[in-house]
């Protein structure tokens, strides 16, 4: 049993008949999965390689009991999808488009605070069970069915460190990109409650990178909650720090933010860093040996 | 995008706060001029930082001379290494205390912050970090927004008669933030002036970038801040680009890989040159644009490119590569090493043209030894 | 509160919606007057009630001569029992097709519901009882707005060609209803006409009373609304009051209990002249003036008080009785029940008056009992 | 066991120094209602008869550990008084006040959905368990403690009923007046399941009255997922219809509204319906011997 993505759940794409959203598509169908279909407005009764499109995700939902959804609308459009994909009822919502105002994000996830969706992103790759189902742009021919978990804030390094993986022999549960903006739907700890309940997963791998705290509360959250080994990697210790304006983020966070001091968070609680992506792949073969 | 404190006060106003008598200068001699009209003045330098207090950035001057003499300065030495092209001179007012506001994102509460202390001035953070008690905050869902029992409650530490002002300046604040995609709007200090009156001293305020779209106003401030040259070159080619210290020009896909690779060639014992994230989907144009940039910085000495391909496709990179170096003359190596969708067709189309600068690698950690020995 | 077609239709021009030309009149000659500037005209009753069209409310007009008649015989007739103070007429517009489109609350869903047929005319609630998938219906959280989304899916089923401008409207709508705290914002029918236009041929709209503090315009619109005379006394007094056809006249606290007491006295054979409730803490002076409100009614023959306290004290509704005895004669018995907070010493106040009208009940059942055949 | 308010909870009351707050206030305490606190802006430090007075509700529960609040605050200002209690991290929230528009309302309550804090009201008489505390303007004096569990749209309506079971001997678990305005915290259903799993409560009561259909989704409620018994009333069988302006309302709820239609729904899942509030404690005796 995979995590949030299994090999027979229905899904309907918002923003088939873009360029991206078809293309993505086709290739999501090719991996196996359950594409049923897809949503453009104004274009209903039309179809992408057998794929019914409709007018809403509403009508997609209903006509086809479709429960997960990716979007690839343009960022102006994107919250507005989102919510939409949530106002038809879907479980799991994975929104692909980068460059959404942080406003709009704030809004949507506020209000699906306390509700039952789970939204992956915005600004993420997607999430992949190898060998199951593939929902968004993660190249599934570099990954392979397995035991490890993996919950990046990033997208080619995720990449990088599931082909590591792949090539060692080391097979994939579900690998889930949350994405990398200021305001995204599922968190690290979320997922990494999810890889603890999760039967099929042995060990997990986080990639975090500089700025916020994320990282931080992920290391507070393995402490207390995760018996699975977890190995973790951050980017951008060479980072240029940036210039700061104001000093209101500083006293929220209570934290630097630097990849400096989100490895020691790791390491204090007794989570492994891997210095880069080659290390973290030798450490979870040492971890599951 | 940070906003220059002139553009953040310029905004300020245009949402009905009051601010003392102010200038902005883009020469001594206006800055003479304008401190002519003002009276005594304090001149501020105009630059996307903090620390300006402390710094020497701002100068208080009692006559138009010395108004002109500071500005000249300013301009001629620039601030912590920043270009200075704009002064602003405001009319010194009498303070009777300095107080701190601001709202902001909070990120890992996905919610805006709005705090205040009565403890304004140039430390905050270190008022935050001793004695936290000394700083209100209230939690703002968008949905609902701020409401009347959070201001009462962030100004409630606030001399009595200055609570009524601040809640009603806060109220604007957090106006300001919502309605231009801000994601900080900070003032301080928040001056209790003699006579009553509550007024920002100062403005700092945080665009979302992504939401410049529906702020073509907003967008415009951009104009106004100097840019390093090969910055300049950068953004009007739609990358993003940030110059470093090293001589390792950097070219990836994806922020996290990006900085992934500039962390492994600092631990093959080099330093990267720059951060360029061509982004998701580059094709062969944004790689030759690219190449180019990096090529004009006199400080590189090896060029490493590293791309995982999941939309973006490998014989793109190749090809604009190839495209680059049929427009520029490439005096260094250029280290290539490319992996998922398109690599091997990519890898291919490079080993034809048999460029001479160009060095196949097959993993990252091998990309960064040979770029950081090319570089040595 | 209702508005009348006419007011509401005011509310949509503020928000900007586009209507068919169109004159308000309080008489027959102003009526005629109006038709002589707009042309043929639809002449529409003005109440505060649905079912016009159907009932002769609505009758089109040629001349000038044919809307002045067909207004004074609305003004002489009025409409279903109400009377008749204005008339509105409209340009007869070229229909093509009928729609429906409403905003409204669910109180059910503690949201708001935004709701379009491509089958408008008088008979949505058949076309909802019969056909519902002929009517498309969205939540809306108050939090969150109408959303494009939203928009797009209800206005889907409406012929191509009227989709953006019934979309455009229906975001109006949704200002309307919000901006002036409706609970109701209802177009039956809106009309695409031949020319492409989509119009509001309807404006019914009910704003929430517990809202009128905050649009004092509005407030103004209920002085437009013709009230019996007891019910205009009442209102005066600030008494929820409403007029009934029976012979009882009650008085209590609290909707609920009022209702039960209706009940009550039909279950003992009886018929309720008004409903009237006190409301909560009601002291002696509303007492009083509710006392005087109900024996100001030639149908009542007898009162039935049935409190019981809570915030409410049974010794000021006894003092509140005595004092309207002062001022008005009762000619009819009044039987008066109390229990709750102070009851008894309200009920040693009444004994000790001694006042021969006044009739003391121990229990609610025995209160009917007493006035119904008091009354008969 | 009683429902929402035990004897120990601790209490602030929003609004104590008005002249309705600090009257009622001090009812409750001297019923036994643990009162710890009281607020209002501007009068932090005084006091009410030895309550301490704060500025605010998060300054009086950091102070004394309130978790439940009742504000008497007027109306245009009691919706941000609910956010604030709410903001501040009681669990029971009770507003007494009448006349807040529905809008503020739809409001609070969207915002609401899905947090903890359980709201009951606006324009309702707060609830008591007899014996324990009692927490709003329910005379005190007319309640005993019992099986009983009372749940009611009305307020004086209300009294008149736990009356009649008083002077029947018949006692109260709690009694609750949810409210009668068109938008309310907690309905019908969620204290019916409540009663259901409260051991204290042997029998329930529910009053109803025209208007909505709060009653026929409570009837559908209790044909699923009651077993203890339950008796109704519904007022206002000979209140006049009211003009009705629009249809949407009609559309929407589906129901008439009238007080027939409700008892109808009662009767026809088993639930005996009471003529008259004397009738419905008779029931209720019927139903506990």
């Amino acid at each position: 049993m995979a995590v949030l993505l299994e090999a027979d759940t229905p899904v309907v794409v918002q923003g088939i008949t873009g360029k991206e959203g078809r293309f993505h598509t086709l290739r999501n169908r090719d991996y196996g999965t359950n594409v049923v279909a897809g949503v453009t407005p104004g274009k209903a009764g039309e179809d992408v390689e057998g794929i019914p499109v409709f007018d809403s995700v509403a009508e997609a939902v209903e006509a086809t009991g479709a429960d997960a959804s990716i979007t690839f609308v343009p960022a102006r459009f994107a919250a507005d999808a989102i919510l939409e994909a949530a106002d038809a009822g879907v479980s799991l919502i994975v929104c692909i488009t980068e460059g959404i105002p942080v406003l709009d994000m704030a809004r949507v996830a506020n209000y699906l605070r306390g509700k039952e969706h789970v939204l992956i992103g915005p600004n993420c790759p997607g999430l992949i069970s190898p060998g199951k189902a593939n929902l968004g742009i993660i190249p599934g021919e570099i990954t392979k069915e397995g035991g490890v978990g993996l919950v990046s804030r990033s997208g080619t390094l995720t990449y990088q460190i599931m082909n590591e993986l792949t090539q060692r022999g080391i097979g994939q549960s579900t690998c889930i990109g949350i994405g990398g903006d200021p305001i995204i739907g599922t968190g690290f700890v979320d997922v990494l409650a999810r890889f603890e309940a999760d039967p099929q997963t042995e060990a997990v791998v986080l990639i975090g990178e500089i700025g916020g705290s994320d990282e931080e509360r992920a290391a507070e959250y393995i402490a207390e909650h995760m018996t699975k080994p977890v190995v973790a990697y951050v980017a951008g210790f060479t980072a240029p720090p940036g210039k700061r304006m104001g000093h209101a983020g500083a006293i929220i966070t209570g934290s630097t933010g630097t990849a400096q001091a989100k490895a020691e968070a790791f390491e204090a609680v007794g989570v492994r860093v891997g210095r880069n992506p080659t290390e973290v792949a030798e450490l979870v073969e040492a971890a599951l040996s | 995008m940070d906003l220059l404190e002139h553009q953040g006060k310029e905004l300020f106003e245009r949402h009905g706060i009051k601010l003392i008598p102010r200038a902005v200068a883009a020469s001594a001699a206006e800055a003479r001029g304008a401190a002519g009209r003002l009276g005594p003045v304090a001149v501020k330098v105009q630059v996307q930082a903090g620390g300006r207090g402390k710094g020497g950035g701002i100068v208080l001057a009692k006559t138009p001379e010395e108004a002109g003499r500071a500005a000249r300065k300013m301009f001629e030495d620039g601030f912590n290494g920043m270009t200075v092209t704009r002064v602003l001179l405001e009319r010194l007012v009498d303070i009777e205390r300095e107080l701190y506001m601001a709202v902001t994102l909070d990120r890992a509460e996905q919610r805006y912050v709005a705090m205040t202390s009565s403890e304004g001035g140039i430390d905050i953070e270190e008022v935050a970090a001793t004695r936290p008690e000394a700083i209100r905050r209230a939690a703002i869902d968008p949905l609902l927004g701020l409401k009347p029992f959070h201001v009462r409650r962030l100004v409630g530490g606030f001399p009595e008669d200055a609570r009524d002002g601040a809640g009603a300046l806060l109220e604007r604040i957090y106006e300001v933030l919502i309605t231009n995609d801000a994601t900080l709007v900070e003032v301080n200090p928040l001056a209790v002036l003699k006579d009553g009156r509550v007024v920002p001293l100062d403005a700092k305020v945080t665009i979302d970038d992504n939401a410049l779209y529906r702020h073509p106003d907003l967008a415009e401030y951009a104009s106004a801040f100097p840019l390093e040259p090969t910055e300049a070159r950068a953004r009007e080619l739609g990358l993003q680009y940030v110059k470093l210290d090293g001589q390792v020009g950097i070219i990836g896909n994806g922020a996290g890989l990006v900085m992934s690779t500039l962390d492994v060639v600092q631990q093959a014992g080099g330093a990267a040159a720059n951060f360029l994230d061509v982004g998701g989907g580059a094709g062969a144009d944004v790689m030759a644009a690219s190449l180019e940039v990096i090529l004009s910085d006199p400080a590189v000495r090896s060029v490493l490119v590293n791309i995982f391909g999941g939309i973006t496709r490998g014989d793109l990179v190749a090809r604009g590569i190839l495209e680059a170096l049929e427009r520029v003359e490439a005096t260094v190596p250029i280290v290539v090493r490319l992996d998922g969708t398109n690599a091997e067709e990519g890898r291919r189309i490079l080993a034809d043209a048999g460029h001479t600068r160009i060095v196949p690698a097959a993993t990252m950690l091998e990309a960064a030894r040979l770029a950081v020995e090319a570089a040595a």
